[in-house]
């Protein structure tokens, strides 16, 4: 944290930083994920956040200073670490960051909702999820639209919060239509989608100081 | 549910470990994450490659299917847990042998994204692939959304079939998936559970359910199936579970099928041998003429109880296919 | 304890009328009374016949090795209860192919009454028999007594070794008879039980047992064992039963060992995986060289949870016939 | 019975109406005989006594005048029926019998210890057991015993009841020494041995109208 603030965009200090306190939250959240998890699925979610996220630790340090190569060498964490759908969607989502991002050293703010949409489009395509399936798609697109425009990390982080809150407020008595929470079919309504409060979780994460 | 382990995070590990001490004719781990099984001998150069993979818990499916005129590698996942991206794209390299990789595995969410971004990964290094995915249980969707049922038992004839197809000189990548996705469109699976079983890590029975009763089209997970009352009597549940096979798919064309009757883990032999009379009787019924029935134990849930039913619709190919050499420590040909 | 059946008094009928119409390739009825499984294929005229027989709920033991270098013919009793007389004597004419034949069972009193009075039976009919009886169980009786060990799991050693000698060309009944009794006097073998099961006749449990309980040296009908207590570890739980293989015969000569880690019914075999790392390791660093390591459900009780480990302790005639080649419905080499 | 009565011996018409005795018998204590027999053992007994009576039943309006054949007809219905330890001892002490009187359509009375000796004899080879280990041969060697000289029906019945009664009171709490009971070792001390039980139950089932 030598150089000056820029309070416009990021760079891979900036990156790291981030990574870091979503690191540090999943640890906190874990249980509560499992639990949720393990009331419509196999229980391991908060599994699944904190090993990819251990698995990333070290990288940490030092990153490479180009952004694309930054999120790759995030996404190998989730890809190595586990199996289960979420650890391959949020690789998913980091890849398509990544191609976006690939060869540039620095990022505006404004370009998050971008980012946020090209993650979405390809974890779409990758789980073949629609929106309205109840999962974590329904959340990463409401954010992609209320992040249109913010120019700074708080502006960006806030917009995104709000709109993950709202959208798990409206779907809450949907049913899953996908995954392993589809074949409790019923049961389901009423819960919130345990991917859903984990990218809310990581948002959180993001916000603590 | 008593268990013999020791570290439950170990269990996969260690029993990986004990399966390639034990069979180091058949199997060996390829790679640095101790979770790819492959063939202790390659298959010749320019075979197309079989993979396959998806959750622990399952012996001899997935793993133990990896052999001669079988599967070409496997990767292995924690118990009922889809392996990684990493380990899919490892199992996809050991089965490479230069002309492309068939990658043949059941209908579940979390293996299909692995699977596909696997996939993409070794497209970078030029190894090509396609996918069949086994859907096979009737009960888990209606016919309309019949490629959403789960996969289940009848991956044992498709890794069968497009062994066989792969094995033969001369075969390319195309076709042995066009053979591996006809062996996976003639089959038909329902599964009628007792007891659960239990996940190690998870310490606890995968569902409750009553000292006598059971539950009709429950999946291999303990999925919800539909419809759980009183046990029955042997004859009964066969007949039920003919009914909702046959249904599904009556015997036709050829007329020629082989049947699977096949243990979730706890379920004896015995109990197999009665019912298959009612199976036999009910298939000859409907005009079929048995070919190579399996009974036994082919796809399991550790120490689950109950059994499960699949048929193979055969015609003269995949009759032939299916009758071809095969050999791993779990069953020959 | 589930089962799937129908009336209790028909489960073994039915198991046998199911077993030989799933294998008619291998398995037929004999005789009158549907309860003698012989050869779908005889062996040549004048090879030595091998029977075997006893209560059913063990399969494969003991209908189940009836087949090319194995065994001729089988009596099969009721579950856990010896074949009559009658049945005997008729799975001995059965078995006969004109030079003699060889009983070769587990050492239970009524099994031996009926055998030899079935020996006396045939004898008048000019059918010359010996006699070979298993006593491997090491717990059920200290060296001193050791023929009075029962016969478990070691039975399969000595099905295959006698089942090669009598398959091979020039063997007479005494050389069959004496190999039969070599592989016999080989076999040490150790069970370890968790759970116990329901002889359907019976309809209750063999046993009662806490649910963190085990039994170590339990017999395959729930016989008491020498230690009851807290369920350990599976490598503490290969220790032990090593311990007592090994006390009771050590690694030595040719230093060749098969061992056979065997599930009673229930436990999957993941968990016999597990187990066999340190099997290996023990016998390994007992200076051992393992030979043909058998790791399944070879002789069971129905659905009982629990393992055998069975050491067969081999010189190069063993070794050989232990190899040679043999095929039923459960087992090819 | 058309014919007078002999009272110093038997023949083919006094032999099978002994046996529908014993069979209508072990109907009433089959239930005794299971229950005893299934604290030491699988409880089996009264079930192989039931079956192997009702399986020699239909030969019992024409046995063959030859008592040894009549004898061998029984053993058969026992050898048959049942593959029960009990039932091959029963049917290997009948043949035995059978062997003795090959050949002879009367036997005396005061020949009935001789047949039980021979019996005795040929069931301990064929079964291992010694006297002693707490089985049917402590009772059936007692029997022998007490029943030679003795010339009459009455007398050899009188004799054979009460040494059988005389031996169980003895042993009942010595350890059984084999089958299944030997297994249980010391919780066969202070309970009667089935198979004992049994023969006193056919010997009072002679003893009854
Ligand atoms: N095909 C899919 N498309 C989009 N999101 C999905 C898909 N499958 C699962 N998810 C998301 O992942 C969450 C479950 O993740 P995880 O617990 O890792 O799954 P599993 O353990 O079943 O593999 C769900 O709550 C949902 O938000
Ligand atoms: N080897 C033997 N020698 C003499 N008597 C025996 C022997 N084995 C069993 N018995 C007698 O038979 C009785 C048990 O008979 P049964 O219930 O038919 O045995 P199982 O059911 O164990 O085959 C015992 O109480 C004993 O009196
Ligand atoms: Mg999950
Ligand atoms: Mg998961
Ligand atoms: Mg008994
Ligand atoms: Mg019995």
């Amino acid at each position: 944290m030598a150089g000056e603030v820029d309070p416009a965009g990021f760079d891979r200090a900036v990156l790291a930083m981030g990574l870091a306190r979503i690191a540090r939250h999943m640890e906190v959240v874990a249980d509560e994920l499992n639990a949720l998890d393990g009331q419509l699925g196999d229980g391991d979610l908060g599994v699944t956040m904190v090993r990819g996220s251990r698995a990333v630790a070290p990288a940490l340090d030092d990153l490479p200073p180009d952004l694309g190569k930054a999120l790759m060498t995030v996404a190998q964490g989730f890809t190595k670490s586990s199996g289960s759908s979420f650890g391959t969607l949020v690789a998913t989502g980091l890849l398509a960051a990544a191609k976006e991002l690939k060869g540039r050293e620095r990022a505006d703010w404004s370009e998050v909702s971008g980012l946020l949409r090209a993650a979405f489009k390809m974890m779409r395509t990758r789980g073949k999820a629609e929106l309205g399936d109840k999962t974590v798609l329904d959340t990463l697109d409401a954010a992609a639209t209320a992040t249109v425009g913010c120019d700074s990390g708080p502006a960006v982080l806030d917009a995104a919060r709000r709109a993950v809150e709202d959208t798990m407020d409206r779907m809450r008595d949907a049913p899953a239509k996908i995954g392993r929470a589809r074949i409790f079919g019923e049961k389901s309504v009423g819960l919130d989608d345990p991917g859903m409060l984990a990218f809310r979780r990581i948002l959180d994460g993001l916000a603590e100081g | 549910m008593k268990k013999i382990l020791n570290d439950p995070y170990a269990y996969v590990d260690e029993m990986l470990a004990g399966l390639v001490a034990a069979h180091p004719e058949h199997y060996r781990l390829h790679g640095d994450s101790g979770r790819v099984v492959a063939r202790a001998t390659p298959g010749r150069q320019g075979k197309v490659g079989i993979v396959s993979g998806g959750g622990s818990g399952h012996l001899p499916v997935f793993t133990g299917y990896v052999g001669k005129g079988l599967l070409d590698a496997c990767a292995v996942g924690d118990v009922f847990a889809s392996p990684s991206v990493e380990q899919m794209a490892d199992a996809i390299r050991a089965a490479d042998r230069g002309a492309g990789v068939l990658r043949l595995y059941g209908n579940y969410g979390g293996d299909i994204m692995n699977f596909d971004m696997a996939g993409d990964m070794v497209e970078m290094e030029d190894i090509a692939t396609t996918s069949v995915i086994l859907a096979d249980d009737v009960p888990s969707a209606g016919p309309a959304e019949a490629d959403k049922r789960r996969g289940v038992a009848g991956m044992v004839y498709a890794f069968k079939i497009a062994g066989a197809v792969a094995e033969a000189a001369g075969t390319d990548l195309a076709a042995v998936t066009a053979a591996a996705q006809r062996a996976a469109d003639a089959c038909r699976s329902v599964g009628c559970a007792l007891t659960p079983c239990t996940v190690p890590q998870a310490g606890k029975p995968t569902f409750e359910i009553g000292e006598t009763e059971m539950e009709m089209g429950m999946g291999i997970h303990g999925e919800p199936g539909i419809r759980r009352g009183e046990l029955r009597p042997a004859d009964r549940i066969a007949e039920e579970m003919m009914d909702i096979l046959l249904t599904d798919r009556p015997v036709g064309g050829t007329g020629r099928v082989s049947v699977m009757v096949n243990s979730l883990g706890a379920t004896p032999p015995e109990e197999l041998y009665i019912l298959y009379r009612v199976v036999k009787a009910r298939l000859e019924g409907a005009g079929a003429e048995i070919v190579m029935p399996l009974v036994g134990r082919y796809a399991t849930s550790m120490e689950m109880a109950g059994v499960s039913i699949t048929l193979c619709h055969l015609d003269a190919d995949l009759e032939g296919w299916l009758e071809a050499p095969a050999e791993c420590a779990f069953w020959k040909v």
